[in-house]
């Protein structure tokens, strides 16, 4: 592999990835570490956000892998990462669980307040992503604004919380994304949202423009997009 | 006080650490003063009465009032109405002279004069670290009577005073003694202290009454 | 500006701060006078919400307090009372985080003072009760007044365990440390220093308060200076 | 099962706790002995850390060790070091916010003993440090033993700001709270429990450690039994 | 105490409460006994030469040494070397009687020998809450000599000694008098004591020598 910017025998590579990749990165950096064997990899975990914050401050990442294109331009815009290793590479959809001892389904989002739950889990549409996708669609289905909604509403701040309430049942019902199932079984999905309702959601990659090996991580950024890759991310629920 | 003659019965015994102190002792309306070397257990013995360390076994008595009985509980200090001065005087340090007096005062119109005749009138509003020695031991005195305990136990209560108002002290307590007609227990090291104020002396070596 | 997180923040660290002060103190109180084999088991039983995460802690909670938790449950059959998603969860979040702060202190100050003058109390006739309060707690207030300071601003600044089980729900359970989180978390920038030069003025004046109140009630013996 | 930790918990807390400790006293007992117009101003600013949530906390002190910020540019010229990201910058995070609780107790154990028994000592020709060490100090024991404690508890279970400064990367700063967290996070609940339950006896053996070797190296006399 | 004849020359004014303390004395290599009614300023007075409160003006000297002087920086208490026996004693309540003893020890032979005429040997591993009063205040006495003070102060030493403990106590202090020739003031409410004990007596009265 060429680097010719670097004489030190092993390099590190530090990639920041948002919290809901981390069953993913299980799997991907094995790979990396095998087509890179003197390349030491360190992850660093967080919400998109505080991710892209720390990244503002000068914390020393490499690559960075966000759940939202609103953190990427954000870097973008104040030249924080190099815009031409910008990928997308994985995209997800959103989903409306219940506990699993949930007896019905509904096949539409118009019937959300026909049901009798008191209280609806949902992300802070302000920071965190799912919430605003959320969002979303309740206002394209012009939901939003409706009081008897807004007085069932419980925001959390990650998609964690969101699982948590609705598994311990103390919320009736949450949207989370649908890759945020495999990890629980206590709950289930009620209704799977229609990707027409709001922007699409789509996990960009880019390689942060203070890194010492840019042309590692650039390749490693590429490497995300091969089919290697893309099979693990269709087994964690990330479409492709 | 009612009825017959006030009576403190003690009779104890208590190890300490280099040697077991034995009491037998009655003390009817009167003042006695227990005398004896440094360490000999006068102190220990106050304590006892008072309540706040207890024997090993044996019985103290107070009128109708068991305070003490091998293997009983202990009755509470709170409830058995013993005036005590203590060797460290054990002010309230957070409350000024008036409100130390004031804290158990049962007697109003004694602890008025009582002020006024041991001097510590001027001191009211100090607190016990800005008062001296002497002046520390009179107010533990007046604090000590102003609750009109059925009995009395002063420990070297005029040690820090000096000739004069000593005698003032002393003869006011002999005083206020013929008035209530309790029983008094008096700890001195002042031979001539122990001759004026007591009705009887007990002297006291390592822990026997001799 | 809507200000409700500031009458909120004060109303639950408020009522917070109370409860922890009368238990802290009783608990210390008893344990401080009693030795026995599972003392420090318990003791560090009740340091437990100072080593866990807040989330962790509030995570715990919501899972006895919960719908079908063990007290959430009985709490909803008995009063059909729910405390998740309220501000009374909030307040049990504060109380259970800061309570470790308000005992450690009043432990250590109830060992701190001079028995004897308790005692010369008790000589004097006076009932426990009044021993207590007349004596013991104004010995012991210098540390007691250290645990209350650290007690209000732990339950002041409150948030992984309160955001868990009480939820963020607009008006009715956004404390000020919600709104900064939140603020922070969504780039809104000036509302979030306004929150936290909020919360700092509280502080500040809760500081100032409890010493001023203090040197007035309670502690007017100066035996150091 | 990986270790790391709580290895790395132990070193974090530890140097955290040293520090703490070295500082809070210091500062406690400068300020407890002078009375000046800023006091109050200073002292609730140091009680700042426990008002604001841990995550704020951690933002500042990104902002202010952040490459460019204040401090971080100075250290990262000077010593070519960099704090985000390491192990370092967790002890920073933990650091100040357990600094509260140590300050508060050593302020408040520092009034609780009578003055003149430090002139006593004078007398004997003892200089200050002398009667620091061997009067001061172990009558002051008690209040100071409880903030030890309270800041031990506290920088062992710091996560919101250490997340933040630290960040989490596994094997280099990934503390048992941290790894309750994610391990929470990610369904793990075995895991979960398991660093619960060792971040318990971590503090139950603290809790016994330091009572047993305060009690053998400092505190034997006990003028209140 | 090189050269000429040591010498504590203590002269000035506070202002207490209720009165203002004048005072004006020279004490060479002599024992001083100071009485005078409770509260007349003696432990000022005391407090004042051995730097643990200030006069408001004046000057206090020991041999060569000022120790204060109006507006000036008085010197530090840790460097006057002045032996004193606080009236309460102030042992440190987390030592036991030896190691209270050891804090200061400069003069180990004469401490060891002190120790047993005194009669507080068998308490050397006791706490100071663990001790009687008279044996506490015995405890304090060696541990202000323990020091070899170039002056001694002494506020009351013998008050909570009985007869017999208290002549010995007396003649050990004269005896290390004889040795060490230093300048000693002895606050005292004996005059039997004063007597005994002083070369000179200093009469106080409501802060002024009478
Ligand atoms: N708390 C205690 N624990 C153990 N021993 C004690 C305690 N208090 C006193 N002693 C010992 O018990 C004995 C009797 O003490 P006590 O205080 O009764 O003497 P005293 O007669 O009052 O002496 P003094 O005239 O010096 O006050 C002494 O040898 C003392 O060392
Ligand atoms: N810290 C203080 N603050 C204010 N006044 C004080 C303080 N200490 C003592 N005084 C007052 O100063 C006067 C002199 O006190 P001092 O202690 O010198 O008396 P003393 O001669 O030693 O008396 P005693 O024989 O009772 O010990 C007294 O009136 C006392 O009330
Ligand atoms: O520990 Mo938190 O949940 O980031 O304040
Ligand atoms: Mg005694
Ligand atoms: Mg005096």
């Amino acid at each position: 592999n060429p680097d010719n910017e670097s004489d030190s025998p092993t390099k590190g590579v530090t990639i920041s990835a948002a919290t809901s990749l981390s069953g993913v990165l299980e799997e991907i950096i094995p790979l990396l570490e095998q087509v890179y064997p003197d390349t030491t990899i360190t992850v660093n975990l967080g919400s998109s956000g505080k991710l892209a914050q720390q990244i503002e401050q000068g914390a020393p990442t490499d690559i960075f892998l966000s759940a939202d294109q609103q953190y990427m331009d954000q870097l973008e815009n104040k030249q924080l990462i190099l815009p031409d290793s910008r990928t997308n590479f994985a995209s997800n959809s959103l989903v409306l669980i219940g506990s699993s001892e949930t007896s019905y389904a509904l096949d539409d989002l118009n019937y959300l307040l026909s049901i009798d739950e008191n209280q609806i889990a949902i992300g802070n549409p302000n920071s965190v992503p799912a919430g605003k996708y959320a969002k979303e669609a309740l206002e394209n289905k012009d939901l939003w604004r409706l009081d008897n909604l807004q007085s069932q509403l419980v925001f959390a701040k990650d998609v964690r919380q969101v699982l948590t309430y609705v598994s311990s049942g103390n919320a009736g019902l949450g949207f989370v994304y649908k890759s945020d199932l495999n990890r629980d079984e206590s709950v289930k999905t009620i209704l799977s949202i229609d990707e027409s309702l709001h922007s699409p959601i789509i996990y960009p990659a880019a390689v942060v423009s203070t890194t010492s090996h840019p042309d590692i991580a650039k390749e490693m950024t590429k490497f995300l997009t091969s089919s290697e890759v893309q099979q693990i991310l269709d087994k964690y629920g990330f479409e492709s | 006080m009612t009825g017959a003659c006030a009576v403190l019965k003690v009779s104890f015994e208590k190890s300490l650490k280099n040697y077991t102190l034995h009491i037998d002792l009655s003390v009817g309306e009167e003042i006695i003063t227990l005398v004896g070397p440094s360490g000999s257990g006068k102190t220990t013995i106050l304590n006892c009465i008072a309540g706040v360390s207890h024997p090993d076994e044996g019985i103290i008595q107070l009128n109708d009032k068991v305070l003490y009985e091998t293997s009983k509980k202990p009755l509470a200090i709170q409830k058995r109405n013993i005036g005590y001065l203590f060797q460290d005087y054990a002010l309230f340090p957070h409350m000024t002279v008036e409100k130390n007096i004031q804290y158990g005062l049962k007697d109003y119109k004694l602890v008025e004069k009582l002020i006024d005749i041991v001097g510590i009138k001027p001191l009211m509003d100090s607190y016990p670290h800005q008062i001296s020695g002497g002046e520390k031991q009179r107010v533990a005195l007046v604090r000590a009577l102003a609750t009109k305990p059925d009995a009395l136990l002063l420990d070297e209560p005029f040690s820090a005073l000096d000739e004069k108002t000593r005698v003032e002290c002393q003869d006011e307590l002999l005083r206020i003694h013929e008035e209530w007609k309790i029983p008094i227990i008096l700890v001195t090291h002042h031979m001539e202290e122990a001759k004026k104020m007591g009705n009887r002396k007990i002297q006291l070596n390592k822990g026997k009454i001799i | 500006m809507n200000y409700t997180p500031l009458w909120l923040s004060l109303k639950i660290a408020g009522i917070a701060t109370i409860i922890v002060l009368i238990m802290g103190i009783f608990l210390a109180r008893i344990l401080s006078r009693n030795q026995f084999p599972g003392k420090r088991i318990i003791e560090s039983f009740l340091l437990l919400p100072l080593v866990l995460p807040p989330t962790v802690v509030g995570f715990g909670l919501l899972f006895l307090f919960g719908k079908n938790g063990p007290i959430g449950s009985l709490l909803l059959k008995w009063f059909d009372f729910q405390v998740v998603f309220t501000w009374v969860g909030a307040v049990i979040a504060a109380i259970v985080v800061s309570f470790p702060l308000m005992y450690q202190s009043a432990a250590a100050s109830f060992g701190q003072y001079d028995k004897n003058i308790e005692n010369a109390a008790y000589t004097m006739g006076s009932s426990k009760w009044k021993v207590f309060w007349t004596v013991s707690l104004p010995l012991a207030w210098p540390g007691l007044l250290a645990g209350l300071i650290l007690t209000f601003a732990r339950a002041l600044g409150e948030f992984g365990a309160t955001l868990m089980i009480a939820g963020y729900i607009p008006n009715q359970t956004e404390t000020i440390p919600l709104a900064i989180y939140f603020a922070v978390e969504s780039g809104n920038t000036n509302e979030a220093i306004f929150w936290v030069i909020g919360i700092s003025m509280i502080g500040f004046a809760a500081l100032i308060w409890l010493n001023w109140w203090s040197g007035r009630n309670i502690l007017r013996f100066t035996n150091n200076q």
